[in-house]
């Protein structure tokens, strides 16, 4: 049968985190529902959401954070689904650095990538923490946090995911990728930054009223990848690194445990893959306007629906 | 005597020489803004101008020119060095065929690198301050003032070099002497395009290791999505560099009398003589 | 005629009427304008006031009506002596051919066989100047200014040169205005000798040379040739009567 | 007579010349490896050369030349519009005041802008295939070609103009005939810049909406911690950089045979020539 | 003596010997070699073969030692006149003041005055050439070459410009050695003139001048005047027996 073209961006590069779309496709989950899927992978993570707002994207991942955002600057962009249930950004330090408090942070370097939204959880974090903010240095590093580490430039990572730099780490100074002695991490949520939904599946709109079909569809057989991702994580880290082999095995595997743990939650368990509360929306739309990331209300009602998932 | 040509226009149609290239601006801006109105296209794409000038009425003086003095702080260093390192290059290249054919090639091949992915290296050995952001400002502006120079340097006619060998020159002298006023039209137009792109080096630069400067606010504007305040920056960079620009070729009017200072005064001053009688040149007989 | 040139009129009151098929030398001091003028009448520059017309009508400022040989060789340093010397006809869109034979042919009359294509650099300064010269003359114009042409060239290669050029002027009808220093060289080939004098550049005087339509060398060893170039010396020593003695 | 001085070295001492150069690249990339090994410098801030070798060795044919295929495609693209754009900008500067003080200081500005900021724009304009990133390539490739050709279309004496226009040369014909062979040197030198431009613009282009291409894999690399293959990229990036430059300069040598052809072909024969008994010149008698 | 220039050895069998304080002009036909001769004694070429000394000293291929005034005037269009004529003193590090003072007063006796600070683009041809003399006669050297100084002036300027380089290689106790086309020229002003042919180029012969050492300008009208003027035609014309009158 003919397939239909359906162009969904990526949050970025392809990486360990597309481990489920990526061997959705191969495992012609997608095909199954009649799409064909054109993978686009744009420059920052809010370009999809411009993609999808323009036209040039069916779908895209992003963060929820980006989705308050452009629904402040008027973008008709809706989140349908979403990969992880909570965003596990946090502090990475080595546990040489001795910090066993959030607190201990007062007087060293930590490098953040510049993401305003990581930046003010990292500073609401050390504050309800106790830490004097002044007297922590927090330096702007883009994404290039991890060779500043290693080299001893800075003495922690600001925004770390709990996925993606722990392997990252522990292999290159040479421990078992899942090795958790070998640093200390701090998880923002854990200092009253609120819960928020994060990797989420966003579309536009118009076009999620003109093609509901083809969004349902598309959950169908994501939510069908998703969960043969979680059941089979080696194969789904070998899926990745056969279209990505400078992916290091060893660190796939630990980085798709950390994802299937934060796929799901107990409203998954009642809803299914990629459901969402919005009442977190809310928490997470209300915090961010006390911080100043968006400077008008933003009815999130309207930027996130669990229709096509039904 | 052919640059007079230029110079018969009378002071009004001077006014008029300067209404037309405004004109042309004022074109543009209109074209752009009705574009965006008949095209509908959003503003998170493209910011009509009316935009852009209302965000730097607000955000201007406050926000983007505290960040801007940053940034041309960057460039001004960075530019600077770049002049040094092409003017070392470019003499090394002259007198030193080893250097050329064996580390001219390396810096070439440097110049393919984009610098991004030096950046967090330039980082690890200099420290969170700005010296590798400027750095990174002199190795983006170096090259391109560095080839100018090259060209100019050799473009002299061989004659000269003789003439200034019969008179025992120091090969100082025949630099300093000949060689740099010759290259001089040159090394200006490699210090304009060196100008531009340590504006944009400086700002480049500050994606990385930065939490200043303008490039560090268009870098969290984008990320926000104030994509009119981002057109807001890029309009500042852009005045300053047109006047970083416009500065050097001031510079080079100034430093270069025999080419410029000429034709305009003796022309105003001819006009001022009284008209001597006419007399007929060449007329046939027949 | 005052070109515009800085405060002091350069040119003022010159008076030069020729008739076609003539032949006239203007003869003056270094400095004294002579060049200005030749780039007026080549509508190069634009005199304040006055007029030049070829045939009756107004040429002032419109350059193309001469063939017209600078001061300075002006060769082409990235164009092969050939190359140069055709030019004139190649800018005009003549076919190319036949200009390039004549060329070949008149290189070698010139002394300048085997320099085809040598590029000027490889040309001695007497053998540029012959280049410009030969360049001038591929043009083809009724009329011909030459600033000197001859500055450059010893008398043997010199007396050659004025032999053929008065060939080319006597055989194709042109109107030739030669600058030159060398009275001799005003005298033998020309119809006029006009003496300049300076700051403006005027006329100080015309001297009509009254000797044979055809000359040879010979000529320059008559009483007469002595006589002609004897007023054209007086002139120019600006000697009192000498202006009378003439017209 | 002055180029010949150079010309003086036998075909032995030739070899020399040949030695020095690269014995310095051996000599630097020595320092590298010894400082990577006495410094500790890890592999993920400075991969020893060796290492970069061994990874070149491995990844090169397979995972780096096909992507370096595409992105030298884009370059070249990129590389010939940008000589398009600076062909025609650069006759509308000398020819047109009006674009010159009207449009010029707009390019200049637009110099200064980042052009990742304006990407995503491009990308939404025109898709995702290679045309953004061939405008990307062209837009960083053209300026300083178009600056260089102004200066060389400028640099000619009036003397020449006036000759020509004593000519009735057309304007055409002055330009094409007159100010082009003048301003050959400084565009060879704009096309010079302007090629190791182009690569580093096509690289940076696949930061942005690419899914192959040497600037792709690099960013993945990067994400990746790859550092070595990261610098395997960038060599193989600056040779065909260097490549690229090097067949520029060629073409400049085999286009100007009035300056390049010359000397060494006399400087040959004469050395075959026999030689003529001596003489004494300019001997004082007392 | 053979200068590396393409196949034809440009310069052979010359041998050409000075006394200190002596004037000796070269006379040849365009092309014969003699600005090559020029660049071989200035030590701007290397000859294949061949010695060149000065005061006894070996100088071939080591330039400076004497002063060199080229055919083409090589003014540095980005200097005033003033500053490209005093620019061998500068070169040589001398204080410039008093350098700057004599170079003043001698623009006005070349008829240069009120042009010192112009650029040399606003000179006439032969304004031009007169500064490239005076620059060279400002470097002091005791051995000047000239290379056709006079070329581009009118009789009256050069009549002017060669008395007062006589006067000045009098005083200055200068040995001088002019390239010319003009026999005259050379008769007046020299000690002896070598003739010289081309291909390669050798000396037909050198006519010694016996005019008193103390000449004003009816030097010319002499018959000894005319006489040596004869010679020098006789041999460039190259007539059988012209050598073998001299010597
Ligand atoms: N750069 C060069 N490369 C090759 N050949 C040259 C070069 N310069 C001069 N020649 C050749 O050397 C020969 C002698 O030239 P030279 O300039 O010495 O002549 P000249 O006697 O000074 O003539 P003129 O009186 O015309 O100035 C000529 O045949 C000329 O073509
Ligand atoms: N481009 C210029 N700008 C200003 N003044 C100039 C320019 N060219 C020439 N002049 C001046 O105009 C006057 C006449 O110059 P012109 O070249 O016509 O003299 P000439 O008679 O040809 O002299 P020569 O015999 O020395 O060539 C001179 O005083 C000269 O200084
Ligand atoms: C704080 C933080 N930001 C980005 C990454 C790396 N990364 C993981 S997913 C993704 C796509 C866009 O966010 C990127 C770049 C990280 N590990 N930590
Ligand atoms: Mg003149
Ligand atoms: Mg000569």
């Amino acid at each position: 049968a003919e397939l239909t073209k359906f162009r969904y961006a990526l949050i970025a590069k392809p990486g360990i985190w597309d481990a489920a779309v990526l061997n959705g496709i191969d495992k012609k989950f997608f095909a199954d529902e009649g799409l064909e899927l054109e993978l686009i992978s744009p420059t920052s993570p809010a370009d999809g959401l411009k993609l999808v707002a323009t036209g040039g994207a069916e779908l895209a991942t992003a963060h929820s954070t980006d989705v308050i955002i452009a629904r402040s600057k008027g973008l008709p962009v809706v989140s349908i689904g979403t990969n992880h249930q909570t965003g596990t950004t946090g502090v990475l330090v080595p546990a040489e650095a001795g910090v066993k408090d959030i607190k201990e942070l007062e007087g060293k370097n930590v490098g953040i990538t510049g993401i305003p939204f990581n930046k003010v959880m990292l500073e609401h974090s050390l504050k309800s923490g106790g830490a004097d903010l002044s007297k922590v240095n927090i330096v702007t590093v883009g994404f290039t946090q991890m060779p500043l580490l290693l080299s001893q430039r800075i003495d922690a990572l600001g925004d770390a995911i709990s996925w993606d730099e722990p392997p990252i780490y522990n292999v290159q100074i040479k421990k078992p990728a899942d090795d958790k002695s070998t640093y200390t991490y701090f998880t923002f949520t854990d200092y009253g930054v609120p819960r928020f939904y994060t990797f989420g599946l966003v579309g536009d709109e118009e076009a999620l009223k003109a093609e509901p079909d083809s969004y349902k569809a598309f959950l169908r057989a994501w939510r069908k990848s998703v969960e043969w991702m979680m059941a089979n994580q080696a194969d789904a880290a070998d899926g990745v690194i056969k279209q990505i082999p400078s992916i290091s095995k060893e660190e796939a595997v630990v980085s798709l445990a950390e994802i299937a743990r934060i796929s799901v939650s107990p409203e998954t368990e009642a809803n299914g893959i990629g459901w969402q509360d919005v009442a977190v929306w809310e928490k997470q739309e209300k915090f961010m306007l006390e911080n100043g990331l968006i400077s008008t209300d933003v009815d999130v009602s309207k930027a996130v629906t669990n229709d096509y998932l039904k | 005597m052919n640059a007079q040509k230029t110079n018969h226009a009378s002071f009004l149609s001077r006014l008029g020489d300067a209404a037309l290239p405004l004109g042309i601006v004022v074109a543009l801006l209109a074209i752009w803004e009705a574009a965006v109105h008949l095209l509908q296209i959003q503003p998170f794409v493209l910011p009509a101008p009316t935009e852009i000038f209302k965000e730097l009425m607000i955000s201007g003086p406050t926000v983007i020119l505290p960040q801007l003095h940053v940034t041309m702080a960057e460039t001004m260093a960075g530019y600077l060095a770049a002049i040094v390192v092409a003017a070392v290059l470019s003499v090394l290249i002259l007198y030193s065929s080893a250097f050329r054919r064996g580390v001219l090639p390396l810096v070439v091949a440097s110049q393919t690198i984009p610098i991004i992915t030096m950046a967090p290296v330039l980082v690890i050995w200099f420290g969170y301050n700005s010296l590798p952001r400027i750095i990174i400002t002199a190795i983006v502006a170096f090259f391109p003032l560095t080839i100018a120079a090259v060209t100019g340097l050799k473009s002299l006619e061989p004659h000269f070099i003789d003439f200034f060998r019969s008179l025992n020159a120091t090969p100082a002298q025949i630099f300093f002497k000949l060689r740099l006023p010759v290259a001089l039209p040159s090394i200006f137009g490699g210090l304009k395009v060196a100008a531009t792109l340590a504006v944009i080096g400086a700002t480049i630069s500050e994606w990385v290791g930065a939490s200043q400067g303008i490039g560090y606010l268009i870098a969290q504007d984008t990320a926000l999505l104030n994509t009119t305040r981002v057109f807001a920056s890029l309009t500042v960079l852009g005045i300053a560099g047109m006047a970083l620009f416009g500065l050097v070729g001031l510079i080079e009017r100034l430093s270069m009398p025999w080419i410029y200072a000429r034709p305009t005064m003796a022309w105003l001053r001819a006009q001022r003589s009284p008209q001597s009688p006419a007399a007929a040149v060449a007329r046939p007989r027949q | 005629m005052t070109p515009d040139r800085g405060l002091v009129p350069a040119v003022e009151g010159v008076d030069l009427a020729l008739n076609r098929n003539e032949f006239v030398s203007i003869i003056g001091p270094s400095g004294c304008g002579k060049s200005t003028l030749f780039n007026i009448i080549a509508g190069l520059l634009k005199p304040t006031s006055g007029e030049v017309a070829l045939d009756g009508k107004e040429i002032v400022g419109r350059p193309g009506h001469v063939a017209y040989m600078m001061q300075r060789d002006l060769l082409l340093p990235w164009r092969t002596i050939l190359d140069n010397v055709v030019l004139g006809p190649e800018l005009a869109g003549k076919p190319m051919e036949p200009v390039r034979n004549r060329a070949l042919a008149l290189l070698r009359r010139f002394g300048l066989e085997g320099y085809e294509n040598s590029y000027p650099t490889a040309l001695s300064g007497g053998m540029r100047q012959r280049a410009a010269l030969l360049r001038t003359i591929m043009c083809e114009r009724s009329v011909v200014l030459l600033d000197e042409p001859f500055g450059a060239l010893d008398a043997l290669t010199r007396a050659t040169m004025h032999e053929w050029l008065l060939g080319i002027q006597r055989e194709f009808q042109q109107t030739m205005i030669l600058i030159t220093h060398d009275p001799d060289e005003a005298v033998y080939l020309s119809d006029r000798v006009y003496v300049a004098t300076p700051r403006p550049m005027s006329f100080a005087g015309i001297v009509p040379i009254t000797l044979p339509y055809d000359r040879g060398r010979d000529v320059t060893m008559t009483p007469e040739f002595a006589d002609h170039k004897r007023q054209v010396l007086a002139l120019l020593r600006g000697d009192k009567g000498a202006t009378d003695a003439l017209h």
